[in-house]
């Protein structure tokens, strides 16, 4: 056993650090210390500087166009991400239909796809939940028929994260009704300026505008859009789901938002002293800080077994679940650890601690981490699968 | 021991009920929060109009001397309807700071409020208190035809739509005073921002504020003990809206449950959906009995008994109702993270509720300092 | 709304203290003092004694043999007898049995059993658990088969409590096999002494026994020790289990572990201090106090809704789930803030506190108290359905 | 990073858990518990000559030079299997004590520790010392030819089997010293008992104990830091007999789930009991990987790192330990608070370990001290 990297592992280290430090703009690092998200453009704009980098498509193989870095360098290179006030990338390019695309799509669809998500040039949302399909994703009704070298496609998608930023929405649409749910179920890619689109934003509890509905009225596409074969979709919405767990807990991110929240509560002062004098509140911090550590091992262990080309099963699907309820634990000893300052929503000028006084925003948002992509309960009843096999 | 309200209680309690429920709504609700209002003085008029301005205070100024209890009635049932209007924080909450502080010029102030005719609020927070009102920055220097402030407090509740603000500032020698600042003064500048429950607040900026050594309402101990005493009221009231609120999101999530389909079937058909439902009926019921317990005994001056029963009590629903607002979302699923349904937005109102004067850390600290034996 | 007691009321409350001061004996206050459990002798003999003054049987009504208090007085008598380290009385007969006879039993059955319960001379066990039928307890097995004018018993009973300390036993039996399970139970009492009877001890992990295996083996029963008629167990059964509600949450108990678990603390010496020194610690019995707050007021409005003669709902039964909780953790409390002192196991010599050294008994005693009865998982399925009334 | 284990501690593990399964058994266990022992001298040879009491030592007395991880390998499987042998509390933690303190007579005892010819126990705490080994009541005086000890050590646990103690005393400069005190030796009284989790501990008396000065085998910070870092040692293996014994409960429960049956199915049917063994799960493993980094991390003279590395572990673990023997026992319902049933030894066991040398409170606390920036 051994937890130290290697020399060429902290190399590695050190090249992102430093390259992050030269890179990162100044406006993503002031938001991050905020603890705001980026807006479109920064966002695109981020995206577009590591796909010139060629440090966007990660987890990709050489072979497909990415670094083909080992799980350990992914790893390394999401902490450094995190440590330097970099947001996370969209998934829905690069981490979901692009690795789709990469083993499913056709020649033609990996040419006309790869290259800008790659680049970081074209961006994607993902089509999957529909107002009655959402932990049960399988009773969809979004329906694509087959007319000529098009299907028409017609119904309606929810909960669709950054569609109004997208340029394409890769999709699970019915093709077969006849057979049974998940059967009958297909990929598609959409681009999303074909006419009968309509995207209606939902606005969160956040106050921002991450989601929408997306309605499709008569939408033709070409039947090359199709990504496998019909009937194929439910296949390859589970091959993504066991696809990508060297970042799934979320480690890289919690360690930096800990670690800003010590300063804040350092920062802010209390009569003569700081927060920070306060035991009971650095007694909260500690077992934040304890809960990491087990979670960050245990994303260490998952890391090193993918190293080794060892399946996944029941010990990295607890990532999830661990990882997004300490993402809330965090957000909510920030929210309540700001005392009175975590109450103000939109001032412009701090009252104290503008860091703190935004502490909401995440809260609130990170809600939506127990319930998205299978709430948590769904994942318990997996796992329990598994570990009864009743 | 008796739980049953009185007549006048039952009356107070379903005229509130009736009043919400026609001149209130999440509509409008949200329509206010579009607006950037959190105020309406039609409402205003019509609340003092049901006596819910005099309702808490003496006789001797023209209040009808309700109980703590009384104030809970409707405070309870403001949560229920997420209803922002800034009773609690323009009426009741300055009203007993100056109900504590006594003196003629405070009574005079405390008629216009028990009228509904003048609207107050409390400015004791700084932006390096926590919650701590005894830490004040804010200074004031006394001469001789009369007193100057200069400092700023954090985080006042209902400062925009208020005519007075009670200021707490501390002079040179250390004595605090309890300042009653006109809110046009000279020097007196305000940054009206949202809060978390949809509400407003400010920054008030003390810059050379000069007023006659009249506006000092109170001085050393009873203006500190006038604030904190105040403040305990405005607690005990609180956790009876988090109740309100709790209870409506307990509520609103069964039905969801009953109705919502997935797998072919209701989500409440699923035990592990049954039991969160149960934990947060349990701790529904658990804090309505802190409710009336703080309400009851938080009703008294003598400082150890009430600061020990309401500090157990906002400590004990400051976490249940985070609990019950958390599962809400979590059982609604996307949902409930959204704009559109109220369920989100009583999330936030319990988050506001829980933190507005002292989290459960706060009062399970001051519950060590003075309850326990 | 009114919480103060009345003059009466604090009257009666001076009068019960006065008399339990006078009146428990050393024996059982010193065990109360270090969390142990009484003995046979002393439990039967403290029974005794309050069968004496006619302060037994206190849920019951005049008319039975009871002093016809009211719930107030009741609640008030528990406290005060918990604050004067006197045991709680066995439920079995005047709970249980005792309301069953007075509610459902002939003129014959309450003249027999009734004066032995109300004197504490008689002492029972219930006999309602089986090995394949715990949380299900409807599944029973154990027969009792007409043969002229006796019933045969045969089967076996687990989990009796006291089984070896009891006269009599009341069982639920099965008395018919071909109609559907709960509807052919019957209530049947059970001289303990009736040959064909087997105890066989269950030794609990606090290193005690209270519990037993009984085996019935053609045992005769006449038939004028049926209750109500045959097929009325079911109801009997679910008759007891909303009987009485003022004292299930055991707040009188947890108040008086609360206030020893902080006496402890100061009389044990950390360094020059006392453990009462470490903020953590009396953190962790504030929040013990706080939520003993919370079970005790909700208490109180159940007691004051008896004493108005409304109906017990799911109100209270979630008094069960919170009161076993909180002993629960009351005792781990006392475990874990004794450090090493709780780790001794039968010391006769005092190490560091006699009563940290004993902490482990109700802890690990007490592990069952979200068991017995129907575990809290049976209890909220039980809230669940008047909730949802699904 | 690399989570494999090396052929050399794969063949320990496997001798390990053969050794166990042959020699050790819940039958056993519970004869032994029934007659008050917790030690026998074949099994205690056994294990010498299966390299135990030298693994963890260095090759300078006769030892191994085994890792902490080593070490963890074993203590994993006695947890796994209930074992009292007092492997852990008689070689491991005296043998560090005398490793870290060093000197001539540390090390000729240590070699008999190591060779399994002597065995050892720690007696520094005291019963006012709580989880503190520098809180040291226990007086050491020193005259011409020699020193003399008074005082008490509590719960020392293995010092019913032990020919030597390692007591820790305080000269009346506030100077402490590590002394090595023969079990026989006059003014020494043991009054022994069993402890939570089967095995047996005793108080031992000093009583006007004297000794040659060569029994002091280290004073100052050196012996302090010899006690302290053995106890991080012992913590590392604690850890692991944790993870064994939840391991095994986890185990257990999820097959008895499989099988009992209430209302005509599986209990393992049901959701809520579901959820509960998948937090079990969840925890376990996550215990799992904490147990490796305080053996990986924990095993260094740095003072610092390896107390962040150790408290973090201990923290974690005596908590997940704890909610999985209680689950473990719920889901069981009444045979799990039997004697009969290994599931309420496990109990025990867990409550035992979770605290001895520190529980989670303390261990958090100590992370506060040393852990956070």
């Amino acid at each position: 056993m051994n937890l130290e990297f290697t020399t060429e592992e902290l190399a590695f280290q050190n090249e992102v650090r430093q390259w992050f430090a030269e890179n990162v703009p100044a406006s993503l690092r002031s938001r991050a210390d905020n603890g705001q998200m980026p807006n479109r453009d920064e966002q695109h704009g981020w995206e577009q500087v590591l796909g010139r980098k060629g440090w966007l498509v990660v987890g990709w193989s050489a072979q497909h166009g990415g670094p083909g870095w080992t799980a350990t360098q992914r790893y390394i290179f999401d902490l450094e991400r995190a440590r330097a006030g970099a947001p996370p990338v969209s998934p829905f390019g690069v981490s979901m239909v692009g690795p789709v695309i990469c083993a499913f799509g056709s020649a033609e669809q990996k040419q006309q796809h790869l290259p800008g998500i790659i680049s970081g040039n074209v961006h994607w949302c993902q089509g999957y939940s529909e107002p009655n399909a959402g932990s049960d994703l399988a009773s969809l009704k979004t329906a694509a028929v087959l007319d000529g070298d098009h299907y028409v496609v017609n119904g309606q998608k929810i909960w669709t994260t950054q569609a109004h930023w997208a340029d394409w929405c890769f999709c699970l649409v019915r093709t077969d009704s006849s057979v049974k749910q998940q059967q009958g179920i297909s990929f598609l890619l959409i681009n999303m300026n074909t006419p009968g689109i309509e995207i209606r934003p939902i606005h969160s509890i956040d106050g921002h505008h991450h989601l929408n509905e997306v309605y499709f009225t008569d939408v033709r596409v070409p039947v090359e859009n199709l990504v496998g074969s019909e009937g194929m979709g439910w296949t390859i919405a589970k091959f993504l789901l066991t696809h990508e767990r060297t970042t799934i807990a979320g480690v890289a991110d919690s360690k930096r938002e800990i670690e800003r929240l010590k300063q804040m509560l350092k920062d802010t002062k209390q009569g003569n002293g700081s927060r920070w004098d306060d035991p009971f509140a650095r007694r909260r911090v500690a077992e934040l800080e304890i809960d990491l550590a087990a979670l960050e091992y245990t994303n260490f262990r998952t890391v090193a077994a993918t190293e080794e080309g060892m399946g996944l099963g029941a010990e990295s699907s607890g990532l999830k679940i661990k990882g997004t309820e300490l993402q809330q634990a965090i957000t909510q000893a920030m929210v309540e650890l700001g005392g009175h300052l975590s109450l103000t929503w939109d001032n412009s000028e701090p009252v104290g601690s503008f860091a703190f006084n935004r502490t909401r925003e995440r809260y609130n948002f990170l809600r939506a981490a127990t319930i998205y992509g299978g709430t948590n309960e769904i994942q318990k009843n997996v796992i329990a699968k598994m570990l009864l096999g009743l | 021991m008796d739980f049953r309200l009185s007549d006048d209680q039952r009356m107070l309690d379903e005229s509130a009920s009736k009043y919400l429920a026609g001149q209130y709504s999440f509509d409008l609700y949200r329509k206010q929060l579009a607006a950037d209002v959190a105020f309406d003085e039609s409402r205003w008029t019509a609340m003092a109009e049901l006596g819910w301005m005099a309702l808490p205070f003496p006789e001797s100024v023209g209040g009808f001397g309700g109980s703590l209890v009384d104030i809970q009635l409707i405070a309870r049932r403001l949560g229920e309807k997420l209803c922002t209007d800034p009773w609690l924080t323009c009426a009741v909450l300055p009203g007993k700071v100056l109900e504590f502080a006594g003196g003629v010029n405070a009574m005079q102030l405390l008629s216009g409020v028990s009228a509904g005719t003048t609207r107050g609020a409390l400015a004791a927070l700084e932006a390096n208190s926590h919650y701590d009102p005894t830490l004040i920055a804010t200074r004031v220097t006394e001469n001789g035809d009369g007193i100057r402030i200069d400092g700023q407090k954090s985080v006042v509740f209902g400062a925009e739509y208020a005519h007075v603000l009670l200021v707490t500032a501390c002079a040179a020698n250390g004595e605090a005073m309890l300042i009653a600042v006109p809110s046009s003064a000279p020097g007196v500048s305000l940054n009206h921002y949202r809060v978390v429950d949809g509400s407003r607040a400010s920054e008030v900026n003390l810059n050379a504020v000069k007023l006659p050594e009249t506006a000092v309402l109170a001085r050393g101990c009873v203006a500190i003990d006038a604030v904190k005493r105040a403040i305990d009221v405005a607690n005990a009231a609180i956790c009876a809206d988090l109740l309100g609120a709790a209870s409506a999101m307990l509520n609103k999530t069964r039905d969801y449950a009953r109705m919502r389909k997935q797998f072919s079937v209701a989500i409440g058909s699923f035990q592990v959906i049954q039991h969160y439902l149960v934990d947060m009926f349990i701790e529904t019921q658990q804090s309505e009995s802190l409710v009336w317990m703080a309400g009851l005994q938080g009703d008294t001056q003598e400082c150890a008994d009430r600061e020990k029963a309401i500090s157990i009590a906002k400590a004990y629903i400051a976490r249940s109702a985070v609990m019950v607002a958390q599962k809400s979302v979590q059982i609604h699923g996307g949902i409930g993270v959204t704009e559109e349904l109220d369920i989100g937005h009583y999330f936030r109102r319990v988050t506001h509720y829980a933190q507005m004067f002292g989290d459960r850390d706060h009062h399970v600290q001051r519950y060590m300092a003075f309850g326990q034996g």
